[in-house]
C-alpha cells in the first residue's frame, strides 16, 4: 500500500461505520434481526482494512511522524478555518483498537442483545459511536476533535440511555453527558485560547506557535492555563477525579456498551487527546495532570474493594487505570501511558464482556427460574460460576492476571513501566512528587486484590444461589470476543521480553513527541538532546502533508550510550525498572494473597472483620485477638480509607456534584422566579402604573360643570405662576 | 372730591355690592333684580368714562333685553306657586374652593393692574360717541356687524328649536 | 378706514361665506314650505357646500386683508377651509343615516340649517384677523354646536350634554374676551396687525400679555380641547349625537387651530426678514415653552384616561383630546414645517375619527348602545365594517401603512428638527399608550366572541361604501402621501400682511 | 386722589371674580348665567376704560357693543337649554346633572 | 443571470403574499359544510402555493448572487437593486423630502430572505391545523411574511420601517385569535413591547432624515452626509448616542435581549403552532439584522462607545436565558413552549455576542446563528405542535415515554433538540463555535461566562427529552384516543408533519457538515462591514 492510499482508506473507515449507522436507524426495523449481521459485517470489513492501514503506517512509513492532510471545511473571507484527518502511530494503534473492541462487541451482541425490542437501534448506534471514536482517532486537528468528541458523548449518552424505559438509565445518561459537557467547557475555552493565539485549530501549527515563543496573551501561565483546559476535556471523558462520577452510573447501559465505551476507547479518548496534544503542556500542566491522574488512581482503586455489583468493580477499576495512564502521561512517561491504554483496552474490554458474559447466563438461569427479583449483577448473588462456565472463568481468569500487572501479559509490561516513569519523576523533581509512586503503587496493589475478590467470589467455591447453580456457558458469539481479547492481553503481541517492553516494537514506534514548549516552562529531563532543528523542519512542513519527526534511529544512530534514550527522564525511568518491577511484583502478590487468603481460604473471615470492625470491644475479647488485631489493622484500616473514600465519593464529591447541580437548578428557579416577578413585574408595573395614573386621572371629570370651571382656573392661575 | 369722583365711588359701590348680592344671595328673586342695579351702577360707570352710546346701550340691551330673559327663565324654569325660589344648599367645599379661587383671581388681577403700565394717550376731545361707532360699524367691523347678525339669526333659530315643545 | 374698491374685492373673496349664509336661508326656507321631505335642508346644505367648495377652490393663491383687516383669505386659511368643508359635507350625509336622529324628530330642518350655521362661523374664525372678530366667529359656531349637541332635546344625556357645552363654552368665552380687554388695554388695538406692529415698536409688561395670553388661549384652548380647557369634551362628546361628536371632534378643532396658529403668526411673529426657521415671537413670554406644556399635559391626560372608558364615545372623545396634543406639540415648534405638519396631520385626522365615528354610529343604529363590549365579535358579525374600524384606529394609533402613521411622522418631524427631543419623546411613549385602548376595541371585535351565534350584521351597501371611502384613502395616503404634503406645504403660510 | 384707570380696572377685576365666584358656587342654572353676565359686564368695563385712557379708541366701543349683542344671543340659548334641562331633569341644578363623567 | 436582468424580483418576493391575499379573500366560504370545506382546502392551498413560489424566488435569488460584491454601504456592489423615486416632496426646512422605493441585497440579507422563504414555506403545513376563520389566518399569515420579507429587502429607512410595523398587527391577530388561553395578554404584551421599540426607531429615523436629507440607510452610512449643524451631525456626540441606543433598545426588544425579553415567553407560550414557528424563526432575526443594517454602521461610532456594554448584554442574555429555561422545571406550569422561548433568548443572546465582536469569525458565526436558530427553533416548536395536536397539553409532566409510541418523531426531536445545544455535524454548531471564537478575541473573559451555556443548554434539553419521550407511558396516554377522558393520540408524525420537519433536519445536518453555502453568502458582506466599523471599536486582545 502507498502511502497515498492511507488517507482515502482511513477516511473509509471513519465513514464505513456510519453507514452502518445509516442502515440500521433507517431500515432497522425492515432489517429486523439481520440488522445485527449487517453491523457486524459491515465492522469486519472495517476492522479489516483499519489493519491494513495501521499496518501500512507502522511498517512502511512509521519514521514518518504523521501522515495527513489539510483542507479547508469552510473560510470566512481571510480567514480560513482549515481542518484535516491524519495518522500518525497512535493513531493508527488506535484505529485497530478501536475497530477490534467494536467488531468483537458488534459480534458479541448478537446474542446479547437477542430479543430486545430495539436491537436495530442498537446497532445504529453502536455505528454512530464506532463512527465518532475513529473520528476522535484520526483527528489532526483541535476542531475536528471537539466535533468528535461531542459525538462521541452523544453516543453514550444515547447507548449509556437505551433502557431509557429505566430512570435510572436515562438519568445515567443524562449525567454522563452533562458532566462530560464540564469537561468540554473547559477543552472548548482552551481551543479557544489556543485558536486567539495561534489563528489555527491544527495541531501543528499550534505546536509551531507555541514553540516559536508565542504565548497566549503573551503570557507564558496561560499557556499552562490552555493546557488544563484542554486537559479538563480529557478529564471528563476520561473520567479523571473529579468528573469520574457519571462513569459508574454510566454502568445503567448495557453491558457491551459497557465493554466498547465505558471500558475500552471512549474513556480512553481523553487519554489519547492528552498524548495527542503532548506537546504543548507545560512543566506546571504535567504536573496537574499527574496529580489528576493520581488521585483518580488511588482513590477509586480503595472505592473497587468493597463494591459488590460486578459492573461496579470494574467501572471503578477503569477509573482507576485510566487514572494510571493519565498518571504517566503527567509525569512524563508518554510511551507507558499510551501503552497502557492499548493493553488496558484489551483486557478491560475482556473483562466487561466477560462480566456480560456472566450477567447475560444469570439473567437466563433468572428467566429459567422465573425469578425476577434477584440482581443478577451482585457477586454476592453468583459463586461456584467456575464450573458451570469455564471459558468466561479461564479467560476472566487471565485477563485479571493481566489487570493485576503479573508478568507474561500485557498489563504487567504497561503498568511496569508506568510504576517506574513515576519513579523517574519523583527522583528527578524530588519533594512531595514522591507520594506519586507511593499512591501508585498502593493502587497497584489493591488492584490486585479487588480484581482477585471478585473472581473468587463470583466464579470459585460453591454457588451462593440457586441461579449460579443454574447458569450456562454462553453461546460461541460471546465466548469467542473473549478469548479473542485474552489472547490480545499476552505479552508477545508487544515485546518479545517478557519483563520489559522497551525492546518490543512498541517501544519502537510510540516515542514521545519533541515537546513544543519552551525549555523555560518545560521540565529539562523530557527535553530531548538536539532541540531546534527538528521544531524548525515542522514549520516549514507546515504546508504539506506529511510531517517527518526526527527519528529515533536515527538519534540512536547518531548518539552513544545515553543518546540511547531520549532524554533524560526515559533514562532515569530505564534505572528504576527493575526496583519498580521488584516492588510492583510483590505489592501485586500480596494483593492477591491476601484475596486469597480473605475470600477463598476463609484465613480471615471477611465478615467478622467487618463486625469486629465496627464493634471494637468485641473484638478485644477474641482469643485471636493479637493476630486478628494484627490483620485488621492492615485490612480493616484499608477498608475504612475504602469506605471512607466510598462514602466521601458518594456523598461529597458525587454530592458535590449533585449540589452543583441544584444548585444550579436551584438558580435557573431564583432566576425563573426573578424574570417573572421582577423583570416582568417591572414591565407590568410600568403598565399598572400608567393605568394607576389614569384611573386617578378620570377622577378628575367628576360630571359637575362647576367643577370643570375650578379647573380651568385653577389651571390658568397655575400656569400663569409657572411660566412667569 | 369732586363730583366725578363721588359719582364714581357711587357707582362703583353700586355695581360692586349688588353684584355681590347677586352671587351671594339665596333667593334668586333678589339675585336678578340685584343684577338690575349692578348693570345700572356699571351704565353710571360708563357715562363717566365718556361712553354715552354705551350707557343707553347697556340699559336697554341688558335690563330691557337680557334681564326680562332671565325673569323669565327664573319663572320657567322655578315653581314660583311654591316658596322654594331658594336657590338650593351649596356644599361648604364648593363655596370655599370658590372663595378662595376667587380672591386669588382677584387679587391676580388687581396686582397686574395696579403694576402694570397700560396703553394710554392723550384723550381726543370728548364728544357723543355716537357717531364714531356708527361709522365704525359700517365700515371698519362692517363684516363683525354683519357677523353678528347671522349670529343673531342662527340664536334665534336654535332657540327656537331648543324651547319649543315637542311637536 | 375701509375704501369701496376693498369693499369690492373684500366681498368678492367672501363668496364661500356669503354662499354658506345663502345656503343657510334657501335651507330654513325649503324646510318650511317642503314638508314632506325629511331630509331636504340636508341636500340644500350638501350642494351649498359644494358651490361653496368651488367658491373656495377659486381662492387659490388669494393673499388678502378682507374687510379692512377683519378677514384674512390666504392659502393656509383655504386648506382649513377645506378641511371643515369637507367634514360638514361628510357630516351632513352621516346624519342621512343616523336612526338616532330621525327617531327624534320628524324633521331636521334646523339640524342641518344649524350646521351650516356653524359651518359658516368657523369659516369666519379661521380667516379671522381681529379679536373682535374672533370673538363673533367663536361664538357664532358656538351657538350653533350649542344647539347641535342638544339637538336630541328628549334624551337626558343630550340636554346635559348641551347644558354643559353652554357653560362651559359660555365661560371660556367669558375669560377669553376679559382676555382680549386686556390685550386692547396693553395694545390699544384689537387688529392682529396693529397690535404686532404695537408689540414690535414698544415694549410691553410680561405679566399682563401673559395673562391675556393664557386667557385667549382659554378660548381657543376650549374650541381644541387642550388641557385644562377640555373638561366639556368627554360629556358633551358622549352626549351629543355621534354625528355631532364627529363634527365637533374635526372641524371645530380644525377651526381652532387655524385660529391659534393665527393668534401666534399674526399677532406675535416677529417679523424680521430671514427668521422664517422658527418664529421669533414678540413680549419675551417662550410661548413655545407653554404650548409644549399644554400639548404634554393634555396627550397626556387624553391617553391615560381614554385607557379606561367603556364608552365608544367617550373613548373617542378622549382620544381626540390626545390628538389634540399631538398637533399642538407641532404647533408648541412655532414654525412653518409646525404649520405644514398641522394641515397634514389634520386632513389624516379627518379622515380616520370620521371614519371611526361613523362606525360608532352604524353600531349604535343597529345595537343601539356604544358600549364597547357590544363590539364583541363585531370581525364576524360585520367582517368589512370591523376591517374598516381596524384600518381607522391603527391609523388613530399612527402605525405604518396608514395615513396616521403619515400625521404622525410629520409631526415628530417637525418637533425632532426644531431640537425638542424631549417633547418627541413623551409623543411617541403616548402613542404607545394610546395603542392599548384603541386595541382594545379590535381586541373586542376580534378577540372575543369568536364563535358567537350572534347574528350577523347587515348593513346597506351605500352605509359601507361611505366607509370604504373613507378607510381606503386612509390606507392610500399611507403609502402614497406626496399630494397631501404638497398641499399642506403650498398652504402652510399664514398670511402676515407686508 | 384723582380717579383714574385703575380704579376702573380694580371694579373691573373685582366684578369678574364676584361673577366666577357665582359661576363657581351656585346650584341654579339661572344664577350661573348671572355670574357669567357678570364677567361679561367686567370685560366690558375694561374695554371702555382702556377705550378712555387710550385715547378715546372708538375700538374698545365697539367690542364692548358686540359683547352686549353676543351675551344677548348666549343668554337666549343658554335659557332656552336651561328650560330644556328643566324639562327633562325637572329641576335646573347644574351640580345635579353629572350623568355623563369619569 | 437574472442579477443582470430588469425582472424586479425583490419586488416579487415580498409582494407575491399580496397576491395570495386578494385570492384568498375572493375564495367564496362556500354555503354548506362541504362547501365551506372546500374553500378551506383551496385556501391553504393557495398559501402552499404562494409561499412555495417564494421560496422558489428565493433560491433564484440565491443561485444568482454574486458573493464578491459586499454591499453593506456601497450601492455599487448591492444587487436586485430596485431603486425608484417614491414620495417627493418639498418642505420648507430640510429642501426636499424624498422617500425611495428602495430595494437590494447584500450577504446579510439573502441569508435572511432564503431563512424567511424557508420558514414561511414550511409554517404553513402546521397550519392546517387551524380549523376557525381560516381565511383570516391566512391572509394574516401572508400579510406578515409580506412584512417580514419586505425588512429584509429594504434599503430605505422608510420603507423599512413600514415593513417592520407593517408585521405588528397580523401578529397580534395571529396571536390573539388563535392563540392560547392567555391570548390576549400575549397578544398586547407582544404589541405594546414592539411599539415601544419602534417608536424611538421612528424618532431615530426622523433625526436621521433631518441630519442627511434622505431615507437612504446608505448615505445615512456616510459621515459625510451629515450636516455640521444637524442633530446627529459630528461624532462621539452625546445625542448620537442617545440615538444609538434608542435604535438599538428598538431592535434588542425584537431579539429579544436581557431585559426586554419578557414578551416572548408568553408570545410563544399562547401563539399557534405555525406563528411560534414564525416568531423565533424569522422575526427575533428582524432584531439583529437591523442591528446590522442600521444601528451600528450607521452609529459606528456610538457603537464603539457602546460595544462593552452590549458584549455583557449578550453574555447575560445566554446565560440568564439557559437559566431560565433550566429553571422551567419549577416554575409554574413546566411548559415546553417556555423552555423552548427562554433557549430562544439564550440563543439569540449568542448573536448579540458575536456581533458585539467585531470580529469576522463572531459576526459571520452571529448571522449564521440567525440562520440555525432560525431552522432550529422552528423545528422544535414544530415538534411542539406536533404533540399538542395529539394531547392538547404541552406540560412536560404530562408526557413520557414517547420514544415508543413515536420512534419517528422521536428521531427528529432527537436532531432538532442535540443542533439546539449545538451538536457537532448539525449547522447549530458552526455557527456558535464561530461566535465563541470571534467574541473570545474581543471578550475573552464573558465568552468563558457565556461557555456556560454549552452545559446548561444540555442540561435543560437534555431534561427535556427525558420527561418527553424516556421512561414509561403514562397511563392516559394508552387506550384509544380519547380527549374527554385525557387519552391522547399517539398516532406517530404523519405526512404533512414530516414535510415541514424532513427539510428542516435537512437542512440542519447538511449545513452542520457543510456550512459553506451560507457562509459563502455573507464573508463578503461581513467582512465589509468589519472593515467598516474597524475605526470605531475595540477589538481587544491582540
Amino acid at each position: 500500500m502507498t502511502q497515498d492510499l492511507v488517507l482515502p482508506l482511513s477516511l473509509l473507515i471513519l465513514l464505513i461505520p456510519l453507514l452502518s449507522f445509516l442502515i440500521n436507524i433507517f431500515f432497522g426495523n425492515k432489517l429486523g434481526r439481520i440488522s445485527g449481521v449487517v453491523g457486524t459485517t459491515i465492522l469486519g470489513i472495517d476492522l479489516g482494512l483499519a489493519i491494513a492501514v495501521a499496518f501500512t503506517k507502522l511498517s512502511s512509513f512509521g519514521e514518518i511522524h504523521v501522515i495527513q492532510n489539510r483542507f479547508e471545511w469552510f473560510s470566512l473571507g481571510s480567514q480560513k478555518i482549515i481542518v484535516g484527518i491524519g495518522i500518525d502511530n497512535i493513531a493508527a494503534i488506535m484505529l485497530i483498537v478501536v475497530t477490534l473492541i467494536s467488531f468483537l462487541v458488534h459480534l458479541f451482541s448478537t446474542v446479547y442483545m437477542e430479543g430486545d425490542r430495539r436491537y436495530p437501534k442498537f446497532y445504529a448506534y453502536l455505528g454512530l459511536f464506532t463512527f465518532s471514536m475513529l473520528g476522535i482517532v484520526i483527528a489532526n486537528n483541535f476542531l475536528f476533535m471537539y466535533v468528535f468528541w461531542e459525538l462521541v458523548g452523544i453516543s453514550s449518552y444515547l447507548l449509556i440511555g437505551f433502557w431509557y424505559e429505566k430512570n435510572s438509565a436515562s438519568n445515567a445518561g443524562k449525567k454522563a453527558f452533562i458532566t462530560n459537557r464540564i469537561g468540554d467547557l473547559g477543552f472548548f475555552i482552551g481551543i479557544m485560547i489556543l485558536f486567539f493565539t495561534y489563528g489555527s485549530f491544527m495541531f501543528e501549527d499550534v505546536f509551531a506557535g507555541i514553540s516559536s515563543g508565542v504565548m497566549p496573551f503573551s503570557n507564558p501561565t496561560m499557556l499552562t492555563v490552555a493546557g488544563i483546559c484542554i486537559f479538563m476535556g480529557a478529564m471528563g471523558k476520561s473520567a479523571q477525579f473529579p468528573l469520574h462520577v457519571w462513569l459508574p452510573d454510566a454502568m445503567e447501559g448495557p453491558t457491551p456498551v459497557s465493554a466498547l465505551i465505558h471500558a475500552a476507547t471512549m474513556v480512553a479518548a481523553g487519554v489519547y487527546l492528552v498524548a495527542k496534544v503532548f506537546a504543548m503542556f507545560t512543566a506546571d500542566a504535567l504536573t496537574f495532570i499527574a496529580v489528576i491522574g493520581t488521585i483518580t488512581a488511588f482513590i477509586s482503586a480503595t472505592i473497587a474493594l468493597t463494591q459488590v455489583d460486578f459492573k461496579k468493580v470494574l467501572a471503578y477499576s477503569t477509573v482507576s487505570q485510566l487514572g494510571f495512564m493519565i498518571m504517566s502521561l503527567g509525569v512524563g512517561g508518554y510511551t507507558n501511558g499510551f501503552f497502557h491504554l492499548v493493553t488496558h483496552a484489551w483486557f478491560k474490554a475482556a473483562l466487561f464482556l466477560a462480566a456480560g458474559s456472566v450477567i447475560h447466563a444469570m439473567h437466563h438461569a433468572m428467566h429459567h427460574m422465573h425469578d425476577h427479583h434477584t440482581d443478577p449483577q451482585d457477586i454476592n448473588n453468583m459463586g461456584g460460576l467456575r464450573k458451570t462456565m469455564p471459558w468466561t472463568y479461564r479467560t476472566f481468569l487471565f485477563v485479571t492476571l493481566a489487570l493485576s500487572g503479573i508478568p507474561l501479559t500485557s498489563g504487567f509490561l504497561s503498568k511496569d513501566g508506568i510504576l517506574a516513569g513515576t519513579m523517574a519523576y519523583a527522583n528527578l523533581t524530588g519533594g512531595w512528587h514522591w507520594i506519586i509512586p507511593i499512591l501508585a503503587f498502593t493502587a497497584a496493589g489493591m488492584t490486585a486484590f479487588y480484581m482477585f475478590r471478585l473472581t473468587i467470589v463470583a466464579f470459585h467455591g460453591e454457588h451462593k444461589t440457586e441461579i449460579a447453580k443454574h447458569t450456562k456457558e454462553n453461546k460461541l458469539p460471546i465466548v469467542l470476543p473473549l478469548v479473542i481479547l485474552a489472547f490480545m492481553s499476552l505479552w508477545i503481541f508487544y515485546s518479545p521480553n517478557p519483563i520489559d517492553a522497551s525492546k518490543g516494537w512498541f517501544h519502537r514506534m510510540i516515542v514521545q513527541p519533541k515537546s513544543a514548549v519552551p525549555a523555560a516552562y518545560q521540565w529539562s529531563f523530557l527535553l530531548t538532546e538536539e532541540a531546534a532543528p527538528a521544531v524548525h523542519q515542522t514549520g516549514e512542513a507546515a504546508g504539506s502533508t506529511e510531517v517527518k519527526a526526527e527519528n529515533p534511529h536515527e538519534v540512536t544512530a547518531a548518539g552513544h550510550t545515553t543518546g540511547h534514550y531520549l532524554n533524560k527522564f526515559q533514562e532515569e525511568t530505564h534505572h528504576f525498572h527493575y526496583l519498580a518491577m521488584l516492588l510492583s511484583l510483590l505489592i501485586a502478590g500480596s494483593g492477591i494473597a491476601l484475596a486469597f487468603a480473605i475470600y477463598q481460604y476463609k484465613v480471615i473471615s471477611a465478615d467478622k472483620l467487618e463486625t469486629r470492625f465496627k464493634f471494637l470491644h468485641t473484638f478485644s475479647l477474641n482469643k485471636w485477638y493479637f493476630d486478628e488485631l494484627y490483620q485488621s489493622t492492615v485490612i480493616a484500616g484499608t477498608l475504612v480509607v475504602s469506605k471512607s473514600l466510598s462514602w466521601f465519593d458518594n456523598y461529597v464529591v458525587d454530592g458535590l456534584v449533585n449540589l452543583s447541580s441544584y444548585v444550579t437548578r436551584g438558580f435557573g428557579y431564583v432566576v425563573g422566579i426573578f424574570d417573572n416577578y421582577v423583570i416582568d413585574g417591572a414591565v407590568n408595573l410600568a403598565a399598572n402604573f400608567t393605568g394607576f395614573c389614569g384611573s386617578k386621572l378620570r377622577k378628575l371629570q367628576t360630571g359637575q360643570i362647576q367643577s370643570y370651571v375650578v379647573f380651568v382656573l385653577l389651571g390658568i392661575l397655575i400656569l400663569l405662576y409657572f411660566f412667569i | 372730591m369732586d363730583l366725578i369722583t363721588i359719582a364714581f365711588y357711587f357707582f362703583g359701590a353700586l355695581t360692586i355690592v349688588f353684584g355681590a348680592v347677586v352671587v351671594f344671595s339665596k333667593n334668586i328673586m333678589h339675585a336678578a333684580f340685584s343684577l338690575l342695579f349692578t348693570f345700572f351702577g356699571i351704565a353710571g360707570l360708563y357715562v363717566l368714562l365718556s361712553a354715552d352710546f354705551l350707557a343707553i346701550t347697556q340699559i336697554m340691551i341688558y335690563i330691557g333685553g337680557i334681564l326680562v330673559l332671565i325673569i323669565f327663565g327664573v319663572m320657567l324654569t322655578t315653581r314660583i306657586t311654591g316658596v322654594d325660589v331658594k336657590t338650593g344648599k351649596i356644599g361648604k367645599m364648593q363655596l370655599a374652593i370658590g372663595g378662595v379661587l376667587s380672591v386669588l383671581i382677584a387679587a391676580t388681577l388687581i396686582m397686574i393692574f395696579t403694576t402694570s403700565a397700560w396703553h394710554t394717550a392723550d384723550s381726543k376731545p370728548i364728544e357723543s360717541t355716537v357717531n364714531e361707532i356708527g361709522t365704525a360699524l359700517l365700515t371698519n367691523y362692517l363684516l363683525a356687524f354683519e357677523a353678528a347678525s347671522m349670529l343673531l339669526l342662527i340664536a334665534i333659530v336654535g332657540a327656537a328649536f331648543i324651547a319649543r315643545k315637542k311637536h | 378706514m375701509m375704501d369701496i374698491s376693498d369693499l369690492v374685492k373684500s366681498i368678492s373673496l367672501f363668496k364661500p361665506e356669503t354662499t354658506l349664509i345663502v345656503t343657510f336661508l334657501l335651507a330654513m326656507m325649503f324646510d318650511m314650505a317642503i314638508k314632506k321631505s325629511k331630509n331636504i335642508a340636508g341636500y340644500i346644505a350638501i350642494a351649498g357646500l359644494v358651490i361653496a367648495g368651488f367658491f373656495l377652490f377659486q381662492q387659490t393663491g388669494a393673499n388678502y386683508k378682507a374687510f379692512a383687516s377683519l378677514l384674512v383669505v390666504d392659502s393656509f386659511g383655504q386648506f382649513l377651509k377645506f378641511i371643515i368643508l369637507m367634514s360638514s359635507l361628510i357630516i351632513i350625509i352621516f346624519s342621512f343615516f343616523s336612526d338616532e336622529l330621525h327617531n327624534a324628530h320628524t324633521k331636521l330642518g334646523e339640524y342641518y340649517t344649524l350646521i351650516i350655521g356653524m359651518t359658516f362661523g368657523m369659516f369666519l374664525l379661521v380667516g379671522s384677523a381681529n379679536l373682535i372678530m374672533i370673538y363673533v366667529a367663536i361664538e357664532t359656531m358656538s351657538i350653533s354646536s350649542y344647539v347641535l349637541a342638544g339637538y336630541t332635546k328628549e334624551v337626558k344625556r343630550a340636554s346635559e350634554a348641551s347644558l354643559k357645552y353652554v357653560i362651559f363654552g359660555a365661560i371660556s368665552s367669558g375669560i377669553m374676551i376679559y382676555g382680549i380687554s386686556m390685550l386692547f388695554g396693553l395694545t390699544g388695538s384689537l387688529n392682529l396687525f396693529e397690535i404686532n406692529q404695537f408689540l414690535a415698536a414698544n415694549k410691553v409688561a410680561t405679566l399682563p400679555l401673559l395673562l391675556s395670553g393664557l386667557m385667549i388661549l382659554s378660548g381657543f384652548g376650549y374650541k381644541i380641547s387642550a388641557v385644562p380647557f377640555h373638561f366639556w369634551t368627554p360629556d358633551v362628546y358622549e352626549g351629543a349625537p355621534v354625528t355631532i361628536t364627529a363634527y365637533l371632534s374635526v372641524a371645530s378643532k380644525a377651526a381652532g387651530f387655524a385660529v391659534l396658529l393665527r393668534f401666534f403668526k399674526t399677532g406675535l411673529l416677529d417679523s424680521i426678514p430671514g427668521t422664517s426657521e422658527a418664529w421669533q415671537l414678540l413680549g419675551n413670554i417662550d410661548w413655545h415653552y407653554v404650548i409644549a406644556v399644554l400639548a404634554v399635559l393634555t396627550m397626556t391626560l387624553g391617553n391615560l384616561v381614554a385607557l379606561w372608558q367603556t364608552n365608544m364615545k367617550r373613548l373617542l372623545a378622549y382620544s381626540s383630546i390626545a390628538h389634540a396634543g399631538y398637533l399642538m406639540m407641532a404647533v408648541s415648534v412655532m414654525n412653518d414645517n409646525g404649520v405644514s405638519a398641522v394641515l397634514i396631520y389634520f386632513f389624516f385626522y379627518m379622515l380616520m375619527n370620521l371614519g371611526a365615528f361613523f362606525v360608532v354610529q352604524l353600531v349604535a343604529n343597529k345595537l343601539n348602545s356604544e358600549d364597547i363590549e357590544e363590539y364583541n365579535g363585531l370581525g364576524y358579525r360585520s367582517p368589512v365594517l370591523a376591517v374598516c374600524m381596524t384600518v381607522f384606529l391603527i391609523s388613530l394609533t399612527g402605525l405604518p401603512p396608514t395615513s396616521g402613521f403619515i400625521g404622525k411622522l410629520y409631526v415628530f418631524s417637525s418637533v425632532i428638527n426644531s431640537g425638542y427631543i424631549w417633547l418627541a419623546i413623551v409623543g411617541v411613549l403616548n402613542s404607545v399608550v394610546s395603542l392599548y385602548y384603541y386595541v382594545k376595541i379590535i381586541r373586542n371585535m376580534y378577540l372575543r366572541d369568536v364563535e358567537s351565534t350572534k347574528s350577523k350584521l347587515v348593513f346597506s351597501p351605500i352605509t359601507i361604501a361611505i366607509v370604504l371611502m373613507l378607510a381606503i384613502p386612509s390606507l392610500l395616503f399611507g403609502v402614497y402621501f406626496t399630494p397631501i404634503v404638497e398641499w399642506a406645504n403650498y398652504s402652510m403660510n399664514i398670511f402676515v400682511g407686508n | 386722589m384723582e380717579i383714574g384707570l385703575t380704579h376702573y380696572l380694580v371694579i373691573s377685576a373685582i366684578l369678574f371674580s364676584l361673577g366666577l365666584y357665582g359661576i363657581i358656587t351656585r346650584k341654579h342654572a339661572i344664577m350661573v348665567l348671572m355670574g357669567l353676565e357678570l364677567v361679561l359686564n367686567a370685560a366690558n368695563i375694561n374695554f371702555i376704560a382702556f377705550a378712555r385712557y387710550g385715547g378715546m379708541n372708538i375700538e374698545g366701543h365697539i367690542a364692548a357693543i358686540f359683547v352686549i349683542i353676543l351675551a344677548a344671543a348666549e343668554a337666549a340659548i343658554a335659557l332656552a337649554i336651561v328650560l330644556n334641562i328643566y324639562q327633562n331633569f325637572r329641576h335646573v341644578n347644574v351640580d345635579e346633572v353629572d350623568n355623563l363623567k369619569g | 443571470m437574472l442579477g443582470t436582468m430588469n425582472f424586479p424580483i425583490l419586488t416579487w418576493i415580498t409582494f407575491l403574499p399580496i397576491l395570495g391575499i386578494l385570492i384568498i379573500l375572493l375564495v367564496p366560504s362556500g354555503k354548506d359544510d362541504k362547501g365551506q370545506e372546500l374553500s378551506k382546502i383551496i385556501i391553504r392551498w393557495v398559501a402552499v402555493g404562494i409561499t412555495f413560489m417564494q421560496l422558489i424566488l428565493a433560491v433564484i435569488i440565491y443561485l444568482n448572487y454574486n458573493p464578491a460584491m459586499a454591499g453593506v454601504n456601497d450601492l455599487k456592489t448591492f444587487q436586485f437593486v430596485e431603486k425608484l423615486s417614491w414620495i417627493t416632496a418639498t418642505l420648507p426646512m430640510v429642501g426636499n423630502i424624498n422617500i425611495e422605493y428602495f430595494m437590494g441585497i447584500d450577504g446579510i440579507s439573502v441569508p435572511m430572505i432564503l431563512l424567511t422563504a424557508i420558514i414561511c414555506f414550511v409554517a404553513v403545513f402546521p397550519s392546517f391545523g387551524i380549523k376557525k376563520a381560516v381565511k383570516g389566518y391566512f391572509a394574516m399569515y401572508l400579510l406578515l411574511d409580506l412584512g417580514m420579507m419586505g425588512v429584509f429587502c429594504a434599503l430605505d429607512f422608510f420603507l423599512f420601517y413600514l415593513f417592520w410595523e407593517l408585521m405588528l398587527l397580523p401578529m397580534y391577530f395571529l396571536i390573539g385569535v388563535w392563540g392560547g388561553p392567555r391570548k390576549e395578554y400575549a397578544a398586547i404584551k407582544f404589541f405594546i413591547y414592539t411599539l415601544v421599540g419602534s417608536v424611538f426607531m421612528l424618532l431615530v429615523m426622523i433625526g436621521l432624515y433631518h441630519s442627511t436629507g434622505s431615507f437612504n440607510l446608505l448615505e445615512m452610512m456616510n459621515a459625510a452626509n451629515f450636516r455640521g449643524d444637524s442633530i446627529f451631525g459630528g461624532i462621539n456626540t452625546t445625542i448620537r448616542y442617545v440615538a444609538f441606543m434608542g435604535l438599538f433598545i428598538g431592535f434588542a426588544i425584537k431579539v429579544p435581549l436581557f431585559p426586554f425579553h419578557t414578551w416572548l415567553p408568553d408570545a410563544h407560550v399562547e401563539a399557534p403552532t405555525p406563528i411560534s414557528v414564525i416568531l423565533a424563526g424569522v422575526l427575533l432575526k428582524m432584531g439583529a439584522y437591523g442591528m446590522i443594517r442600521i444601528a451600528f454602521p450607521i452609529f459606528p461610532d456610538a457603537f464603539g462607545y457602546f460595544q462593552t456594554l452590549i458584549a455583557w448584554l449578550g453574555m447575560i442574555s445566554i446565560v440568564y436565558g439557559a437559566f431560565c429555561a433550566l429553571g422551567q422545571h419549577k416554575v409554574g406550569k413546566r411548559d415546553f413552549k417556555k423552555l423552548i422561548a427562554y433557549s430562544s433568548v439564550s440563543h439569540m443572546g449568542l448573536v448579540i455576542l458575536g456581533l458585539a465582536s467585531m470580529r469576522p469569525e463572531g459576526t459571520v458565526g452571529a448571522i449564521f446563528q440567525m440562520f440555525n436558530h432560525g431552522i432550529i427553533t422552528a423545528m422544535l416548536f414544530m415538534i411542539v405542535g406536533v404533540i399538542y395536536d395529539r394531547a392538547h397539553t404541552r406540560g412536560l409532566d404530562d408526557f413520557g415515554g414517547l420514544a415508543k409510541k413515536m420512534p419517528i418523531y422521536t428521531g427528529i426531536m432527537a436532531v432538532a433538540f442535540f443542533a439546539a445545544i449545538g451538536l457537532p455535524g448539525m449547522s447549530g454548531f458552526i455557527s456558535e463555535v464561530l461566535v465563541f471564537l470571534g467574541s473570545f478575541k474581543s471578550y475573552p473573559v464573558l465568552t468563558i461566562i457565556s461557555g456556560l451555556s454549552i452545559i446548561l443548554g444540555a442540561a435543560y434539553m437534555l431534561w427535556a427529552l427525558q420527561k418527553i419521550f424516556f421512561g414509561v407511558i403514562p397511563e392516559k396516554w394508552q387506550g384509544p384516543w380519547d380527549p374527554t377522558k385525557l387519552i391522547y393520540k399517539t398516532d406517530d408524525v404523519n405526512g404533512l408533519e414530516m414535510v415541514a420537519l424532513i427539510p428542516l433536519a435537512i437542512i440542519v445536518i447538511f449545513l452542520g457538515v457543510y456550512p459553506n453555502p451560507i457562509l459563502n453568502l455573507m464573508t463578503g458582506s461581513v467582512n465589509h462591514f468589519i472593515e467598516i466599523m474597524r475605526p470605531f471599536v475595540y477589538i481587544g486582545g491582540m
